[in-house]
C-alpha cells in the first residue's frame, strides 16, 4: 500500500524564476516525480495563504511553495513579503498541529534547473513516506460522507 | 466611581460627545456595555475590576460611528484597539475622547490619540497568564495532540461569528468570509470550514492583533480561539520585535519587510 | 397514555448500555469548559451538576448542515442524486432537558408549516427523547414565564425526574418511550402513589406575566427602546444558534469537482447578511431592527402564524451573549412599557 | 456558458514521445465547457496556428488552452493567433505540458495523466478570464535630469540631441559636478577640465535644456510619461536675465575668506562668487549666509557697483512646476571628509588631505596653479603617502563596498606628483590594486614601475605628527604584517565615496528604492541597471553605486536611450496584468476599507489613496487606487488585501482558486 501511493502534490511558484527553473529542469531533461504539478503565479507575494488552505482540502497531500531568491524578486520585494507571510502562517499550522512537513517552501531561481528537480524529488519522497494526508482529508470529507 | 460618570455627564452636556461608550451593570452580577447619551444614562456608567471587555469594535460599529464625536471608556485593551484602529485609518484624531482609566483608578481624558500613546507608553502589554499556560501546554504536544485538541474544538465552532464581531480590528464592511467569487471559505459550519475560517481570521490579525482575547471571550461554545492570534501576536513579537497598538504611525508588520528578515525553514 | 414508573440509580446506566445496543445513543457530555451532547456508550460519560448544556438539542432535528440533496455535473447538464431518507439513523438522546425538548414541539411548528419538511419529520420521527427533568436553575432560566417548567414533559418521550434518593421517576409519555421501556422492561419498577414529582424540581421564579405578550410587543415595534439595543447588540449569530428553536437558514452549494451538494445552513436574522439585498439595500438596516426582529418573531410572528412561541425560556442567548442583551430583561422591560 | 476550445501539441516528438496526445485531446474533449479538443504536430506552426484560428470561427470559441511548450516561450505567439481570428488574446492560456511535463517524465500513463490535468486546471482558468486590454498612458516628451555632474550632463545632452526637452536640474551655481574639480583622468591624464567644459557650454546652449541651478527637487507624483515636480529654485541674489558676468562684484566683495567649496578649503572665496572660472552659467551668486548685509543688514558693496543693477537682495526662493515624462537621477555622490579617521587624526593634520583635495592641489587652475604643495606650510612634500580604501572595504566603519575609483585615482596621484615632485617619493598603502578597464592595468603598472611608486601591501594603522613631519604607521602584508613606518610630509587618503547628503529624502520624494548606503537602487542588478523600480525614473552614474567616469557616462547615455526609447511613443502600451480596486454600487462603494497597509506593501508605489465624495463634494469614503501607470501585476497586495477588495487582472481570486480546486479534482 504504502508503495503504491502517489501522493498529489501542489507547487505554487513564481513566473520569473521557479516557473523559468522549471522550464530549465526541462530543457535539461532532468527528471522527476510527477506527482507534483505547478500553478504559475506573477510572484509568491500573490501566493494567497488561502490558496494553501484550498489545496489541502482538496486532497493535496503535500504543497510546494517556490520563488525567487531574496534579493532577486522580478518586482524586487514581493518574495520579501511573502517570507514575513510564510513565517508567520507555518507558525499558525504548527500551533494547530497541521503537519508543516507536507509544505516545501523553498527558492528557486531561473538558473536552477537541478535544484528544481531536486526539491521536487525530495518534496515527494517525503510525502511518499508520511503517507496520504488522512488527518486532514477525514475534516474535509465527513461533509460528503454523512 | 464617580468621576467617570462626572466627565461623562460633561462630556454630554457640552456637546463634547454624542454618546460614550462604557460600561454598565448587566445581568446578575455582569457588567455589559452601556451607552450613555443623556445625563441619566451617564450616571449609570460604572468602572471597576469587571470591566475587562474590549469595547473599541463599537468606535467603528455602523450604529454608533454616525454619532461622532464619541467618547469611551478604556482599558488597556481598547486603548490599543484604538490606537491600532487609528493606524489603520478607521479613526481620525477628533472623532473620539477616550477616558482611560489607569491601575490607580485615575480617569485620563485624552482628547487626542497622541494622548493615548502616552498612557500606553508606560504599559508593557502582557498576556494573561491563563493563556500563556494554555499556549505552552499546546506548545508541549505534539503536532498530533494539537491537531486533536484543535479539530475537536473546530467541531463545536457554529460559525456564528461572535469571535470577529467582537474583534476591535474587524471592520472590514464585507468579511473575507463573506466573499463568494471565490468561495474562499465554505459556508457551512464544517470541521474543515471552521478551521479555514479560524486560519484566515488569526493570518487576518496577525501583525494587528491587540491581544484583548475578546474573540474568546465572545465565543458562545467556548473555544479558546484567541489563543490563535495571540500565539501569532507573541511570535511576532520575539521574530520581528514589533508590537501592535501601541503607536499610531506603528508599520504593518506582514505588510512590511527588512531584506535580512530572518526564517530557517526556507531551502 | 402517560405512566408512572420508577428507575433505580443502578438501573439508569443499565438502561444505557441496553439502548446502545441497538441505537445510538446521546447525551451531555462534558468537555473542557464545554457541556454538549455527544454520543455516549456508558452513562458514565454524561456530565453532571450542571444546568444547561451550551448547545441545545435542535441539531438532532435540525443539524447546522443538512444535505438536502447532491448532483453531478457532467458534459450534457446536471444529474440530481436524492437525499435517502432510509440513511437517517434512530437514535435516543438522554438527559436533554425540559425546555430544549419543549422546543421540538416548536421546531415541529416550523417545518411542518406549509410544505411539510421531510428530513426534519423523519429525524424527528427516530429520535427519542428521554429527558431530564431540572434539579437546578439559574438567573437566566424563565421557562415558567413562559408557560413551561423544569419538569415539563412536553417534547420528551421519557421524562425522568432524579429524586433525593438518586433514583429517578419516569414518565413515560409516547410511544417511542413505550419502546424504550419495551428493551428492558425489569429495569423500570412500578409505582404506587404519587411521587410528588414537584419536590424535587428547582424552583424557577417568574421573570414577568406574559399575559397579552403578543400585543404589548407588537405595540413596541416603533418605540425607542430598541435604540440601545442596536448600538450594543454587536450582530453576531450566537443567540440564534444556540437557541433550541431559531430555525432560520441559509442554502449553500458546496461543491467539488464536478460534485455538488446542496446544503441547508444556520443562518441568523441577526447577521446583517441575512436580508442584505444584492443591490446593497438593506430592508433590516441597523442592528436594532435586527434584535427586533428577533423578539417580533418569537413572540409575535410565531404565535400568529403557528400558534406556538419561540422562545422556551431556556435562557442560553442571555449567557451566551457576548454583550448581555439579556432577553428576558427585554421582554420585560416591553411589558412594562406597554 | 464557456465555450472552450483546446489544442494538444505533440511538439514534434518532444511532447508526443512521453504524452500519449490524442488521448489527453480526448479526455479534455470530455471536460464541461470544453467544445472542440484536438491534437497537432506543431501548434505553433502556421498550420498549426490556422487550427486555432479555424476552431475560433467554426466553433464561436470564448476560451482557448494550447497544451504545449512553456509559456514563457510561445504565450505571445498563441495569443497574437488568438487575436488574428478575432479572439481577445488575454482569453487564451498554455498548459506547460513539455518543459514540465513530457521532459521530465518517463513515457506512461501517470505522464500522459498529468498532462490532462495540467490542461484541466488551464482550462477551468481560462473560464474565469475575461477579455483585457492593453494600457495605454500618454507620454509627455520632457525628461527631467537631476544632477549637472558629467552623468547627468551626458544624459541631458543625449536626450536633448534626440529632439526632446531637457530640463537640468542642479544643487550647486553651477554644473560640473566632481569632474569639474577634478586635474586630470586616469589613464590617459588628459585634462578633466578640457574635456568637460565643452560639455558644460554645450548644455548651456543647447535649445532643448532648460537649467536650473541652485535648484532641488521639492515633491513630485504622477507615474510614467506623467510626473509632475515641483523644484524649487533658490534665491541667488542676483538677478541671471540683468547680470551679464562681469565679475566686478565678486572682486570689490569685502567677505572674502569663505572656505571655496570647489577647492575643497583649500582656497576662499568671497560671499557674492561664481564657483570656479568655467562655471555654467557664469554668473555668481550670493552666499546668504556668508554675505555681510544679510548678517548685519549693512553693506551692499555688490550692489552699489553693479553696473546693470542685476543684484536683488529680495529675491525669494521660486518654485517652478513642471511636467515630465521622464526622470534621470544622477545626483553624483560624496566622498567621505579625513575628519571621519580617529586613526589618522580626525582631520585635524593640515596635511593629510583627502584625494578630490589632492586633485586641486594638482589642478592648473587649483590654488597652488597645480604645484603640489602641503596645505599647512606650502612646502613641497617630499614624500607622500597615499592610502587607498580609507574608509572603504571596511564594515566597522559601516562601508564594507568597494568605492572602486580610488586603486586608479591614488595610481594617479601618485603618478602625477611623481610628474611635479621629480625627487619625491610616493607611498602607497592598499588592500588590493583593483584595475580592471581598459588600459587600467597598465595604468598602475607603470605607476610602480615607471613612476616608482613605492606601493605597500597593508593598512595604515594610524598617523601622528612628529618634528613637522606626519608618521605613518602600517604593516605590510607581503612581508608577513612587518610592521612600516614611513615619516611622510603629506599623506592622501583616498576616503571612501558615500551617497550624497539628502539622497534618502529625494529617493522617498521620488519614490525610488535605495540599498542600505543610501544609493539608489536599480530595478535589476544585471539586465535593469539603469532603470529604478519606478517606472519612467533612470539613474546615471554615481548615484547609483561608485563608479568611475567612463561609467557614469556609459551609464548615462544608457539612461538617456531608456528615455529616448520611451520618448518614441506618443502613449505607452503596458500588459494589462494590474491589480483593481474594487468599486460597487452604494451604499458600500468598494469593500476596501481604506487601511492603506497596501500603500506600503507595494513595490512600485502604484497604490495612492481616492477619495469618494458624495453630490456635494463630502468624503464618504477613503479607499485604495491602484494606478495602472504604475503597477506591474505582482499581486502582492491582493494576497495581503484582507477584505479581498483588490484583485489581479489574469491571475485573479478566481482564476487562481478554480486552478487549485481542477488540479486537486477530476
Amino acid at each position: 500500500m504504502e508503495n503504491d501511493f502517489e501522493p498529489k502534490i501542489v507547487a505554487f511558484v513564481c513566473n520569473w524564476c521557479t516557473y523559468a527553473g522549471a522550464d530549465l529542469t526541462g530543457t535539461s531533461r532532468i527528471k522527476y516525480s510527477p506527482n507534483v504539478k505547478i500553478i504559475r503565479f506573477p510572484c509568491t507575494g500573490r501566493i494567497d495563504f488561502m490558496l494553501l488552505l484550498k489545496a489541502f482540502s482538496n486532497g493535496a497531500d503535500g504543497v510546494i511553495v517556490s520563488g525567487c531568491h531574496p534579493n532577486d524578486c522580478h518586482y524586487t520585494s514581493g518574495n520579501f513579503h511573502a517570507r514575513r507571510r510564510w513565517v508567520v502562517f507555518r507558525t499558525l499550522l504548527d500551533f494547530m498541529g497541521i503537519d508543516i512537513n507536507r509544505i516545501t517552501f523553498t527558492w528557486v531561481s531561473a538558473a536552477e534547473g537541478a535544484k528544481w528537480a531536486e526539491v521536487v524529488n525530495t518534496t515527494a519522497s517525503k510525502i511518499k513516506e508520511l503517507g496520504p494526508y488522512e488527518a486532514y482529508r477525514k475534516i474535509t470529507n465527513e461533509i460528503w460522507e454523512s | 466611581m464617580g468621576a467617570i460618570n462626572e466627565i461623562a455627564a460633561r462630556l454630554l452636556e457640552t456637546g463634547e460627545a454624542k454618546v460614550v461608550i462604557g460600561y454598565g451593570e448587566g445581568s446578575f452580577g455582569s457588567v455589559r456595555p452601556a451607552f450613555a447619551r443623556n445625563q441619566e444614562e451617564a450616571e449609570k456608567l460604572i468602572y471597576d475590576k469587571r470591566c475587562t471587555q474590549n469595547l473599541a469594535m463599537y468606535v467603528y460599529k455602523k450604529e454608533i460611528s454616525p454619532l461622532r464625536k464619541l467618547a469611551i471608556v478604556a482599558n488597556v485593551s481598547t486603548l490599543r484597539g484604538i490606537i491600532r484602529l487609528a493606524s489603520e485609518n478607521q479613526i481620525k484624531n477628533g472623532d473620539i475622547i477616550t477616558l482611560y482609566i489607569n491601575e490607580l483608578g485615575e480617569v485620563i481624558e485624552c482628547k487626542a490619540l497622541s494622548e493615548i500613546e502616552i498612557c500606553l507608553a508606560e504599559i508593557t502589554p502582557e498576556i494573561k497568564p491563563e493563556d500563556k499556560e494554555l499556549i505552552d501546554k499546546l506548545d508541549a504536544m505534539t503536532p498530533q495532540e494539537r491537531w486533536n485538541f484543535w479539530i475537536s474544538e473546530m467541531e463545536s465552532c457554529i460559525k456564528c461569528y461572535a469571535c470577529r464581531q467582537a474583534c476591535p480590528l474587524c471592520y472590514c464592511t464585507q468579511c473575507a468570509v463573506e466573499v463568494n467569487q471565490p468561495q474562499w471559505i465554505p459556508v457551512a459550519a464544517n470541521t474543515s470550514g471552521n478551521l479555514e475560517w479560524h486560519i484566515t481570521r488569526a493570518m487576518h490579525l496577525s501583525g494587528r492583533c491587540v491581544e484583548c482575547g475578546q474573540c474568546g471571550e465572545a465565543c458562545p461554545v467556548n473555544i479558546p480561539i484567541h489563543l490563535l492570534p495571540i500565539k501569532l501576536a507573541e511570535e511576532i513579537k520575539n521574530i520581528y520585535g514589533t508590537v501592535s497598538g501601541m503607536k499610531i504611525q506603528e508599520s504593518n508588520t506582514l505588510s512590511t519587510f527588512k531584506p535580512d528578515d530572518k526564517e530557517n525553514f526556507i531551502g | 397514555m402517560s405512566k408512572i414508573k420508577k428507575l433505580s440509580k443502578e438501573s439508569f446506566p443499565l438502561l444505557i448500555k441496553k439502548i446502545s445496543e441497538t441505537q445510538h445513543v446521546y447525551g451531555p457530555v462534558s468537555q473542557g469548559k464545554r457541556i454538549s451532547y455527544q454520543r455516549i456508550s456508558s452513562a458514565d460519560e454524561l456530565a453532571s451538576d450542571f444546568i444547561i448544556p451550551d448547545m441545545s438539542a435542535k441539531s438532532f432535528v435540525f443539524p447546522k448542515i443538512e444535505k438536502l440533496f447532491s448532483y453531478t455535473k457532467n458534459k450534457d447538464g446536471v444529474e440530481v442524486q436524492d437525499i435517502n431518507l432510509d440513511n437517517i439513523p434512530h437514535r435516543v438522546v438522554v438527559g436533554i432537558r425540559p425546555c430544549d425538548a419543549a422546543g421540538m414541539e416548536s421546531l415541529k411548528a416550523i417545518f411542518s408549516w406549509d410544505p411539510s419538511d421531510p428530513i426534519f419529520e423523519t429525524r424527528l420521527k427516530r429520535t427519542t427523547f428521554i429527558g431530564l427533568a431540572c434539579n437546578q436553575a439559574d438567573d437566566y432560566c424563565f421557562c415558567t414565564s413562559l408557560g413551561g417548567s423544569p419538569g415539563d414533559t412536553k417534547g420528551s418521550d421519557i421524562l425522568l425526574t432524579k429524586t433525593d434518593t438518586g433514583d429517578y421517576i419516569a414518565e413515560i409519555l409516547t410511544s417511542k418511550g413505550e419502546k424504550i421501556v419495551t428493551l428492558a422492561p425489569d429495569l423500570f419498577q412500578d409505582v404506587e402513589g404519587d411521587l410528588q414529582k414537584e419536590k424535587f424540581l428547582a424552583n424557577v421564579p417568574k421573570r414577568f406575566d406574559n399575559s397579552d405578550l403578543q400585543n404589548k410587543i407588537n405595540a413596541a415595534f416603533n418605540t425607542d427602546v430598541f435604540d440601545e439595543y442596536a448600538m450594543r447588540c454587536m450582530g453576531c449569530s450566537a443567540c440564534a444558534f444556540v437557541c433550541p428553536i431559531c430555525a432560520c437558514f441559509d442554502i449553500q452549494d458546496e461543491t467539488k469537482g464536478s460534485k455538488g451538494q446542496r446544503v441547508r445552513l444556520w443562518d441568523s436574522c441577526g447577521a446583517k447578511l441575512f436580508t442584505l439585498h444584492t443591490s446593497g439595500h438593506n430592508p433590516r438596516e441597523t442592528q436594532g431592527a435586527r434584535w427586533r426582529q428577533r423578539l417580533m418573531h418569537k413572540f409575535s410572528y410565531m404565535p400568529e402564524r403557528l400558534e406556538v412561541r419561540g422562545c422556551v425560556g431556556c435562557g442560553r442567548c442571555s449567557r451566551r451573549c457576548p454583550v448581555d442583551m439579556n432577553i428576558a430583561e427585554s421582554l420585560n422591560q416591553l411589558i412594562i412599557d406597554n | 456558458m464557456a465555450r472552450i476550445g483546446v489544442f494538444i501539441c505533440h511538439c514534434g516528438e518532444n511532447i508526443s514521445a512521453t504524452v500519449d496526445c490524442a488521448k489527453v485531446s480526448e479526455l479534455a474533449a470530455g471536460l464541461p465547457g470544453v467544445v472542440y479538443s484536438t491534437d497537432y504536430k506543431y501548434m505553433c506552426s502556421d498550420p498549426g496556428q490556422s487550427k486555432i484560428k479555424e476552431a475560433i470561427r467554426e466553433h464561436n470559441l470564448t476560451g482557448v488552452v494550447v497544451s504545449a511548450c512553456s509559456p514563457r516561450m510561445h504565450e505571445p505567439t498563441f495569443r497574437k493567433a488568438c487575436a488574428e481570428a478575432g479572439l481577445n488574446p488575454y482569453l487564451c492560456e498554455m498548459a506547460n505540458i513539455r518543459e514540465h511535463c513530457s521532459w521530465v517524465h518517463e513515457k506512461g500513463d501517470a505522464t500522459t495523466q498529468k498532462a490532462f490535468d495540467l490542461t484541466r486546471t488551464l482550462v477551468e482558468k481560462v473560464k474565469n478570464n475575461h477579455p483585457l486590454e492593453s494600457i495605454k498612458v500618454p507620454v509627455n516628451k520632457t525628461a527631467i535630469v537631476i544632477g549637472g555632474g558629467v552623468a547627468g550632463i551626458q544624459a541631458s545632452l543625449d536626450i536633448a540631441n534626440g529632439g526632446h526637452q531637457v530640463i537640468l536640474v542642479e544643487k550647486q551655481p553651477s554644473i560640473g559636478g566632481h569632474m569639474s574639480q577634478l586635474s586630470e583622468t586616469f589613464p590617459t591624464l588628459d585634462c578633466s577640465q578640457c574635456i568637460l567644459t565643452p560639455r558644460m557650454v554645450e548644455v548651456a546652449q543647447h535649445p532643448n535644456i532648460t537649467l536650473y541651478t541652485c535648484s532641488e527637487i521639492e515633491s513630485m507624483d504622477g507615474f510614467i510619461g506623467n510626473f509632475n515636480v515641483k523644484i524649487r529654485k533658490k534665491a541667488k541674489s542676483v538677478n541671471e536675465k540683468l547680470c551679464t558676468g562681469c565679475g566686478l562684484c565678486t572682486t570689490k566683495c569685502p567677505t572674502k575668506n569663505i572656505p571655496s567649496e570647489f577647492e575643497q578649503g583649500l582656497a576662499n572665496r568671497t560671499a557674492i562668487y561664481v564657483p570656479f572660472p568655467q562655471a555654467v552659467p557664469n554668473k555668481p551668486v550670493i552666499d546668504r549666509a556668508n554675505c555681510r548685509y544679510f548678517l548685519t543688514g549693512k553693506c551692499k558693496v555688490c550692489q552699489k557697483l553693479c553696473p546693470t543693477g542685476a543684484i536683488d537682495f529680495e529675491q525669494e526662493d521660486e518654485i517652478i512646476d513642471v511636467k515630465a515624462g521622464a526622470i534621470v537621477l544622477a545626483t553624483g555622490f560624496e566622498i567621505k571628509n579625513t575628519d571621519f579617521f580617529p586613526e589618522y587624526g580626525y582631520g585635524k593634520y593640515k596635511d593629510v588631505i583627502n584625494g578630490l583635495q589632492f586633485e586641486r592641489l594638482a589642478s592648473a587652475s587649483g590654488p597652488t596653479q597645480g604645484a603640489i604643495r602641503r596645505p599647512s606650510d606650502g612646502k613641497t612634500p617630499e614624500k607622500v603617502v597615499f592610502i587607498a580604501c580609507a574608509g572603504s572595504r571596511d564594515p566597522a566603519k559601516g562601508i564594507p563596498y568597494c568605492s572602486k575609483i580610488c586603486c586608479m585615482y591614488t595610481a594617479k596621484h601618485a603618478m602625477l606628483y611623481k610628474h611635479k615632485v621629480h625627487e619625491g617619493t610616493p607611498y602607497v598603502f592598499y588592500m588590493d590594486i583593483r584595475a580592471a578597464g581598459k588600459n587600467y592595468d597598465e595604468f598602475t603598472r607603470r605607476a610602480i614601475e615607471e613612476d616608482g611608486a613605492k606601493y605597500i601591501r597593508g593598512r595604515v594603522s594610524n598617523i601622528y605628527e612628529k618634528d613637522g613631519k606626519l608618521i605613518v604607521r602600517g604593516a605590510d602584508t607581503l612581508l608577513g604584517g612587518k610592521p612600516v613606518e614611513i615619516d611622510a610630509d603629506m599623506v592622501v587618503l583616498a576616503t571612501a565615496a558615500v551617497s550624497c547628503d539628502g539622497s534618502e529624502s529625494l529617493a522617498q520624494k521620488l519614490h525610488v528604492s535605495y540599498d542600505p548606503y543610501k544609493f539608489f537602487a536599480e530595478a535589476h542588478p544585471k539586465l535593469k541597471p539603469v532603470e529604478t523600480n519606478t517606472a519612467g525614473i533612470y539613474l546615471a552614474g554615481a548615484c547609483q553605486a561608485p563608479k568611475d567616469i567612463p561609467e557614469s557616462v556609459a551609464a548615462a547615455s544608457g539612461a538617456a536611450a531608456k528615455v529616448i526609447c520611451l520618448f518614441s511613443n506618443d502613449e505607452l502600451t503596458r500588459e494589462p496584468i494590474v491589480a483593481k480596486v474594487n468599486r460597487m454600487p452604494p451604499p458600500i462603494f468598494s469593500t476596501c476599507m481604506g487601511c492603506e497597509m497596501c500603500i506600503s506593501i507595494c513595490p512600485y508605489q502604484a497604490i495612492d489613496k481616492e477619495n469618494i465624495t458624495n453630490r456635494n463634494g463630502e468624503v464618504i469614503k477613503t479607499i485604495a487606487k491602484i494606478n495602472p501607470g504604475l503597477c506591474q501585476g505582482c499581486g502582492t497586495c491582493v494576497a495581503f488585501c484582507k477584505s479581498k477588495s483588490i484583485d489581479l487582472e489574469g491571475y485573479s481570486n478566481k482564476q487562481v482558486y478554480e486552478e487549485v480546486l481542477a488540479l486537486l479534482n477530476n
